[in-house]
């Protein structure tokens, strides 16, 4: 049980990520929807990556030859996925501003709605 | 170094160049640009030829000599390639990039003249090489996250190009929606990508389809990708993103943009026909899991025709209602992409096991209908033909809105009497992409509606349907913008520019060539595309 | 964005300089330890933000142009594909060669060095992370800056 | 260069049915020779400058040029009008929302895992 608890924990992060996008109106909450959601996905990532009892994958710390230690592919993985996220992140958050700018508003139902 | 051996080189190491050109290109564009503005575009335009010199180069070996070409990153060919990131090149990505490198060269001749007047020149080049580079690595790549990583780079430079135009609130608007819906997209593929790695300890799109097993959590991980790689290629209920990006985009980003709506649904291809092989495209009796799966894989189709429909549907029906002239091209192209889909379900609905009897011995036999492999044929040359008749339209549309400055087809009118040239290059798109004869358009929806009809007629017939449809809408806009009299407010409209009359130049000649000549195309380009994407065997045993 | 008080400015110059020599110092170990161009670049450019913070954006818009950050990052992209590029031209004749053939074009990295823990190895694969980091730490800070520069421009326009 | 051309010219086959531009094209010559060949024959009955060149719109006075034009609204309004029902189910469906966007595809997601058989 207490094994599975990261998974769980994955699809609460994912769920609650796509309740905030839904359900809030906000864009700056959408916008924090969707870091949930990747934090999720990342979490998940990770959690594939553990082994019990698992040292970090690097060479020099091994002291013996028993010691295992956790996959680095899904660290990878995990990081570039990581790099992304803030690249979008800095996106979004450049065009609320720029929205904001235009509307005075953050309302997803008030933007976007003038005849042209 | 002879001729001879640079052609080689380059042949051999084409896979990793065309994705690593425009790539050098893109962050080279700044550094250029601080020269002067003539030498930057020339530059951008001279990357993209030479990135479509290369791509031309690589289709044209493997088509001719239906290979699948690997390239290992970082290492010899030899070794053991699995754990290494792999670019796996077979007939239908190299048709794919045939398509990409079309609508890239059009677009970047296009947007000399098209984004003369605009700030921030050398932010667009490096974002429309950035998107380029992401494009073709999505087609090329043999490796899931490596596909993940290049639709997240083609999605965050799409966006940031759609929200070109910052002083439109609007523009930034559908720059937000792109976004917000490409990453969640992305997100749920990872999500898939993380279950295949935990089950089958590979990232390699091979190695995972080689030993998938159809399992419960595949099952997860096939729906994930699925409705995820179908909303960033705009399937109807999922595409409410696509007008609004398409709509608010300059014209010239729009045709690439095109490209990369093309790359998802070449994904969404590669992870039913490739990946999940073994259970959507396989005839082998051996392997267990086919018999068991042949009710999922009918009810995927069938799931897959419905949305097909819809999309042609609404597509159409929207379309006829716009009066933006580009977003009423958007919806259009959301009907094109129903075709192409079409095909797919079709092929996967066709799919039957049935018992025959040979000499008093029962067996049971997995088999596609003979006529599904017409369907994905005609869906897999409608890719190119939708590319190219929309990417005109879009084009013709970029060029009305930069002489009249006007976006609103109310606001249009007799514009034939003074861009000639515009007008026979809209006409030639209005044919096309409504299959009228004798255009490209025609041949390929043939083929969809010849083998729908064997499954049923009734999908056939709604798809003439909207096909007609389609040709109200264009006729609509051909009447309201190019015909009539010349109104008072457009009495000084003058031809389009050059650059834009040579994008649209090229665009319309293909159209042509393949429209009076559509078996020589069919025969030596989309047969041996369609004929790799349905032989997912011969995926596995190139890379193991 | 205007500056802090007189205590957060001694104490961000203090800090500061500590902070970016850890960054680099991830960034120059990122072959032996975990960590890179990116975690160090980010650690780096925190320290930048930190700055930006406590001096506010106007001050530091006026010492740095926004237009050679853009250079300096296209700089590091340039560098990395570059590099990968080396390993076309002088490497093995593949593309991302992390051991190139022909070591004299580079002298200082070798492929294998004495020890485990020794600086000088993994062939070029320090000069990708030099590259990555200074990427990350220039887009980094850019960010932040057109960011923080944005908003006090807002209010000046009520 | 016979086999080229001979290549050029093949039909395309789909199966059931077959496809070929180039006889399409020589068909639709001939068409128009015919269509050419009827009109002749009216043509000498055309006189120019007389009433039989100006428009005639059921008695009523013809309007000026630019007054002629149809907008592109107006066009296909009875269709429209018609299938009111089925635009106003559209329109409600387009709210402009990115929220809804999303609820769209946790939908469409939602109804591939019951056709999966995992839910």
């Amino acid at each position: 049980m207490l094994f599975n608890l990261p998974y769980i924990a994955v699809v609460a992060l994912i769920l609650i990520g796509l309740a905030a996008v839904i359900f809030k109106r906000n864009l700056i909450k959408i916008v924090i929807g969707i870091t949930l959601i990747e934090s999720g996905v990342n979490l998940f990532l990770i959690t594939l990556a553990y082994r019990g009892g698992s040292t970090a994958p690097i060479y020099t710390a091994t002291t013996t030859e028993e010691t295992i230690m956790s996959l680095p592919v899904p660290h990878a993985l995990t990081l570039t996925s990581i790099v992304i996220g803030v690249a979008v992140l800095a996106l979004m958050l450049t065009l609320v501003v720029h929205i904001y700018r235009h509307y005075g508003t953050l309302d997803a139902r008030k933007i976007g709605r003038e005849e042209e | 170094m002879s001729i001879e051996e640079l052609f080689n080189f380059l042949l051999d190491h084409s896979p990793a160049l065309i994705v690593a050109i425009p790539l050098l290109g893109a962050f080279l564009t700044p550094l250029v640009g601080k020269i002067n503005d003539k030498v930057r575009n020339a530059f951008a335009i001279l990357v993209v030829a030479f990135t479509s010199f290369l791509v031309f180069l690589l289709a044209n070996d493997i088509l001719t000599n239906n290979t699948i070409r690997t390239y290992v990153f970082g290492a010899e060919n030899a070794g053991s390639p699995i754990v290494r990131i792999l670019f796996e090149v077979d007939g239908f990505s190299a048709y794919m990039a045939i398509i990409a490198s079309i609508l890239a060269i059009a677009g970047v001749i296009y947007a000399w003249s098209h984004m003369k007047e605009h700030t921030g020149q050398d932010k667009f080049y490096t974002l429309v090489l950035l998107m380029i580079a992401g494009m073709f690595g999505m087609i090329l790549t043999g490796d899931m996250f490596n596909f993940f990583v290049f639709l997240e780079i083609t999605s965050i430079a799409a966006c940031a190009l759609i929200a070109f135009y910052t002083n439109k609130g609007k523009a930034v608007d559908a720059g937000f929606k792109y976004i917000v819906i490409s990453s969640i997209g992305a997100l749920f593929i990872l999500f898939a990508i993380g279950i295949l790695y935990s089950q089958y300890n590979a990232l390699n799109m091979a190695v995972i389809a080689d030993s998938i097993t159809f399992s419960f959590l595949d099952k997860i991980a096939l729906v994930l990708l699925i409705s995820g790689l179908a909303m960033k290629a705009g399937i109807v209920p999922m595409h409410m993103w696509l007008p609004d990006a398409y709509g608010r985009a300059p014209a010239s980003v729009t045709v690439i943009l095109i490209g990369a709506t093309q790359a998802s649904l070449y994904g969404l291809f590669r992870m039913v026909f490739s990946v999940y092989g073994n259970v959507f495209s396989s005839i082998d009796v051996t392997k267990d899991t086919v018999i068991n799966t042949i009710n999922s894989v009918n009810s995927v189709g069938w799931m897959l025709i419905i949305l097909a429909i819809l999309t042609m549907l609404i597509g159409a029906l929207m379309a006829l209602k716009q009066s933006n002239l580009k977003r009423l091209i958007a919806f259009a192209a959301l009907a094109e992409v129903g075709y192409m889909l079409l095909g797919v379900g079709v092929r996967l609905a066709s799919k039957v096991s049935q018992d025959i009897t040979i000499a008093g011995e029962t067996t049971t036999q997995v088999a596609f209908q003979g006529y599904s492999a017409t369907a994905l044929t005609g869906s897999v040359f409608h890719i190119m033909n939708d590319a190219l008749d929309i990417g005109l339209l879009f084009l013709v549309a970029g060029a009305i809105y930069l002489v009249t400055k006007e976006t609103s087809l109310n606001k249009l009118g007799g514009l034939a009497r003074n861009m000639k040239y515009t007008t026979v290059f809209f006409l030639i798109g209005l044919f096309a992409v409504s299959g009228m004869p004798p255009m490209n358009g025609f041949a390929s929806k043939l083929m969809i509606y010849q083998s729908t009809f064997q499954l049923n007629p009734i999908i056939a017939i709604v798809a003439i349907l909207c096909s007609i449809l389609l040709l109200a809408v264009f006729v609509k806009v051909f009447h309201s913008a190019f015909l009539g009299p010349k109104l008072p407010s457009l009495k000084d409209v003058k031809e389009a520019p050059k650059s834009l009359l040579i994008a649209m130049g090229i665009i319309a000649c293909i159209i042509i060539f393949i429209g009076l000549f559509p078996n020589l195309f069919v025969e030596n380009i989309v047969t041996p595309a369609a004929n790799a994407i349905m032989d997912s065997a011969k995926y596995i045993t190139a890379v193991i | 964005m205007s500056g802090m008080s007189r205590i957060v400015k001694t104490m961000a110059s203090i800090t500061f300089p500590l902070t970016m020599i850890y960054g680099l110092y991830i960034i120059a170990h990122g072959h032996l330890t975990s960590g890179g161009g990116f975690q160090g670049g980010a650690v780096v450019a925190s320290s930048c933000a930190l700055i930006l913070v406590a001096y506010g954006s106007v001050w530091t818009m006026g010492k740095i142009k926004e237009k050679s950050l853009s250079v300096f990052e296209s700089l590091g992209a340039i560098g990395f594909i570059g590099l990968a590029f080396f390993g076309l031209i002088f490497g093995a004749n593949y593309f991302f060669n992390n051991f190139l053939l022909k070591q004299d074009i580079i002298p200082f990295f070798n492929a294998v060095g004495t020890g485990a823990s020794n600086i000088n190895t993994a062939g070029i694969i320090p000069l990708m992370n030099f590259a990555v980091g200074l990427k990350v730490i220039v887009g980094l800070f850019t960010i932040v800056l057109v960011m923080a520069y944005a908003t006090t421009k807002l209010k000046g326009e009520k | 260069m016979m086999e080229q051309i001979s290549q050029l010219v093949e039909t395309l086959k789909t199966g059931t049915g077959l496809w070929n531009p180039l006889i399409w094209i020589v068909a639709i010559v001939i068409a128009f020779l015919i269509v050419y060949i009827i009109r002749s024959f009216g043509n000498k009955d055309y006189k120019k400058g007389t009433e039989q060149t100006k428009a005639f719109l059921s008695g009523n006075p013809e309007y000026e040029k630019e007054k002629m034009h149809i907008k592109s609204s107006n066009i296909y309004w009875g269709f429209l009008e018609s299938l009111k029902w089925a635009y106003n189910a559209l329109d409600k469906m387009h709210t402009g929302n990115v929220s809804d966007y999303v609820l769209w595809f946790v939908v469409i997601m939602g109804v591939f895992f019951i056709i999966m058989g995992v839910l």
